[in-house]
């Protein structure tokens, strides 16, 4: 393709290719501190609709290895958008060799905390505020469970955040670099964080997970300890290929569930979550 | 007869030679209303692009320009009585609406309930089929 | 750059690989055919580079989850349509499997595809909806259209799996000019011994020749023609013309054969025709993929599309089917 | 494979690759069953001998059902 690079998030590469050369521009600012890999596991591709739609109303189809067919195209503006779409659907539909849970992680002294929540329940914008008081960030979308080994490996892309999350994140991480704003965006206005040196250097390093947390904002605060049945149904739902991994997948989300104390979390404010999320964390 | 390799014994909780010599445990089997086997599906709408991100074109590329009757039939453009394609394909959570009763944006009643009669009729390996037969996951 | 070219010849023979390959133009063109599993096996145990190999036993380890799901389902469906005692004849993919096939060793499967005599087509779709089948379609019965004229029921899908079942009552749909003969297909099918049966061997071959080619658009037509090969490599061709002949398939089934021997050197007799002037743009078409997985040769593309729906409906059929909506008072929907 | 967790028991049959949540009396059912085939008055003898039973067998024969469509259990 005209436009290319590649990159790697973890254990993950991915080789982006795009009909303009300003998405892959941007792509490259913002992911300069990350590596190059070896060869890419996934292809995502940002073409023209149509061949004159690259000058015409230029409209960006997103695909790769693997699509969602039908899927709405997205005006150029919002490639950065577009690209980390097209990343997450490569790994949502053909990642095998870890269990994905639609989770973000953080890590203290060599220990995981992961929090599972559908969008909008403030996993993104947890992850950040924790990071900025020492936790090491590992991935604000993604939590990937090795099922040989049940360590939680990190995915540090850029972290997406929603609306007013983008003011929080802004107001503890002022050093941060942050990408372009996204206005109406499928999700809403976007703004992309680019996380610190100290995750992108970690991101080879696994950690044994140690607390699962549903956290829920907005609700008065309050903290309930999830049973194991309710846990693993909840995880079944929050994860994108555990029908696929078949047996490996079973024997991984057991073993996870078995091993980690899970909480449901409700809070409304940034500040209650974390000395929440203090008291429930097990002393070194 | 149980297909093969389903649950072993072992590990079941309740195992009868649980040394329970006295008091015996009452199974309730006319009791359970919601049913007692529940199977883990495919969490699709979990994909990072949420199914509803899909799009409906009408009609499909192959047919563009051409227009839509009241039952939905693409026919000649300028066909009385048939309506003008709609200029942008429609979003899938829009579509989703209009299955409900909604309207579709930028329609009147009438063009909205020939193009939702399109939709309706989308056969597999037209644009939008898998978008249409999407949105009416999640079954049952 | 490696596409489809190289896809086609790391299949034909694998060792002939140099390390400095373009893998990941390779792999990406392999999962947009649909054939990396295939290809994984193909390679299996030749050196790769390390990425590589990873990336391939990740393939093999998906197939072989597609493999299971397909018996399942297979299996399910038994289940449903043993009571009947109708012949339950398994097809395409599913079928390679079941069998134990070279052609579906890594296969890529789809829907549940499966043929029964048609006067029993009624009772397999109570069956199907008894047992937790439902129409993909919310209401397919106003398509009385492709009740009449397809070969199949309209698509069924299961509430609780989520899988596509198409039940055939012949291999073509009833509007194409060919016309194979279904009783002779069921009666020389071969039972599992599970209460399923598959094609006979020649009967698979025309099978997959007429699907490759009646389809018109040739989608998914390079994974169609590897079918095709393993399945002569595996069964030889004797017995094919003539079987193909009582089908009235074997022009496709000649063409299907050159292109297999042209594109993965499948071993055949020499007399099946030289190539004509279709038969290069059927290449064009099947080979009309880059190293980025995108579709290639859109001028040919598109003109295999529109063929598609000339095939699927004659045009004198096409007329009548439109005047005969066009009078009926429109239903208010 | 069979995981008991609080509530249920969640269990991975291999033919299937599927995972299925069973609650009592589905994995008392499958238990008592093993590989053998039963009709089901026998089923409910069998099952009369470690529990007390507080229906007919037309009930165990809806419990049946539902583990006939989840595959776990197949019509002879």
């Amino acid at each position: 393709m005209r436009h290319a690079l590649s990159l790697r998030i973890g254990p993950f590469g991915f080789r982006i290719g795009s009909d303009w050369r300003a998405p892959i521009e941007t792509l490259a600012d913002l992911y300069a501190d990350y590596p190059r890999p070896e060869l890419p596991d996934y292809t995502v591709r940002l073409e023209a609709l149509r061949p004159w739609r690259r000058w015409i109303r230029p409209a960006m189809a997103v695909s790769g290895d693997y699509m969602l067919p039908d899927a709405a195209p997205l005006p150029l503006a919002q490639a950065l958008l577009a690209a980390e779409m097209g990343m997450n659907l490569q790994l949502a539909l053909g990642a095998r060799r870890f269990l994905l849970l639609h989770a973000s992680a953080v890590e203290r002294d060599g220990r995981a905390l992961l929090m599972s929540g559908e969008s909008g329940a403030g996993k993104s914008t947890l992850a950040t505020l924790l990071a900025a008081r020492g936790w090491r960030f590992m991935g604000d979308e993604f939590a990937l469970i090795e099922p040989e080994t049940g360590l939680a490996w990190p995915l540090p892309r850029l972290i997406s955040l929603k609306n007013d999350g983008v003011s929080a994140a802004a107001r503890v991480w002022p050093g941060a670099r942050f990408g372009p704003l996204l206005h109406d965006t499928p999700k809403g206005t976007i703004r992309h964080l680019v996380p610190d040196a100290t995750a992108i250097a970690a991101m080879d390093e696994p950690v044994q997970p140690a607390v699962l947390l549903f956290p829920r904002f907005g609700a008065a605060a309050a903290v309930r300890a999830v049973p194991p049945g309710e846990a693993f149904v909840r995880l079944t739902q929050a994860s994108t290929n555990y029908v696929a991994l078949g047996e490996a997948g079973f024997a991984a989300l057991t073993a996870l569930i078995r091993g980690v104390p899970a909480y449901a979390v409700d809070y409304p404010d940034g500040e209650t979550a974390i000395a929440q999320v203090e008291a429930l964390w097990p002393e070194p | 007869m149980m297909s093969d390799e389903t649950p072993p014994r072992d590990g079941t909780p309740s195992s009868p030679d649980k040394g329970a010599a006295t008091r015996r445990r009452v199974l309730a089997l006319g009791a359970v209303s919601a049913g007692a086997v529940v199977s883990i599906r495919p969490a699709l709408a979990q994909t990072a692009g949420s199914v509803l991100n899909c799009e409906i074109p009408v009609p499909d590329i192959t047919r563009s320009g051409q227009y839509i009757d009241a039952s939905g039939n693409v026919v000649a453009p300028g066909t009385k009585g048939a309506f003008p394609p709609p200029g942008r394909p429609f979003k899938g959570e829009d579509v989703k609406r209009a299955l409900a009763g909604a309207q579709l944006p930028g329609t009147t009643p009438d063009s909205n309930r020939a193009y939702v009669a399109y939709i309706r009729r989308l056969q597999r390996g037209q644009g939008g089929f898998t978008c249409f037969a999407s949105l009416q996951m999640p079954r049952g | 750059m490696a596409g489809a070219v190289t896809l086609a010849r790391a299949l034909r023979d694998p060792t002939a690989l140099r390390l400095d390959t373009d893998w990941t133009g390779l792999i990406t063109a392999a999962r947009a055919e649909q054939l990396v599993g295939s290809l994984a096996w193909r390679l299996h145990g030749l050196p790769v580079p390390e990425p590589v190999a990873i990336l391939l036993a990740e393939a093999r380890d998906g197939a072989e989850a597609a493999r299971r799901t397909a018996l399942w389902e297979a299996e399910m469906a038994r289940r449903a349509l043993a009571p009947l005692g109708l012949p339950v004849v398994l097809l395409k993919g599913t079928a390679y499997v079941a069998a134990g096939l070279a052609a579906g060793q890594g296969r890529h499967i789809g829907d549940l595809d499966v043929l029964v005599p048609r006067d029993g087509l009624d009772a397999v779709e109570q069956a199907l909806i008894a047992a937790g089948w439902e129409w993909v379609k919310p209401d397919p019965y106003d398509d009385a259209y492709y009740r009449r004229w397809m070969h199949e029921l309209p698509p069924l899908i299961h509430r609780e799996r989520d899988r596509m079942i198409d039940v055939h009552h012949t291999i073509l749909p009833l509007t194409a000019r060919r016309r194979p003969d279904p009783d002779a297909l069921i009666a020389a099918a071969r039972p599992l011994g599970n209460g399923l049966a598959v094609l006979s061997p020649s009967d698979m071959i025309c099978h997959a020749a007429a699907h490759l080619f009646a389809d018109g658009d040739l989608a998914g037509g390079l994974r169609n023609l590897w079918d095709i090969h393993c399945l002569v490599e595996e069964f030889g061709v004797d017995g094919l013309e003539a079987r193909a002949r009582h089908h009235g398939l074997g022009d496709p089934v000649r063409r299907a054969c050159r292109h297999a021997r042209a594109l993965f050197g499948t071993a055949m007799p020499q007399g099946w025709g030289k190539d004509d002037a279709l038969d290069r743009l059927i290449r064009r078409r099947l080979l009309a993929r880059d190293g980025w997985g995108r579709p290639t040769r859109p001028v040919t593309r598109f003109a295999f599309y529109v063929r598609s729906h000339a095939l699927r409906m004659p045009p004198a059929m096409l007329v009548r089917h439109l005047w005969i909506k066009a009078r009926r008072r429109p239903a208010s929907s | 494979m069979s995981e008991p967790l609080d509530a249920f028991t969640a269990v991975f049959h291999r033919p299937s690759g599927i995972t299925h949540l069973l609650v009592s009396p589905a994995h008392e059912i499958l238990a008592a069953m093993g590989e053998d085939a039963l009709t089901v008055a026998a089923l409910h003898a069998r099952l009369a001998a470690s529990f007390d039973l507080d229906a007919e067998p037309g009930a165990l024969a809806a419990r049946l059902d539902e583990l006939v469509e989840a595959g776990l259990v197949e019509i002879l």
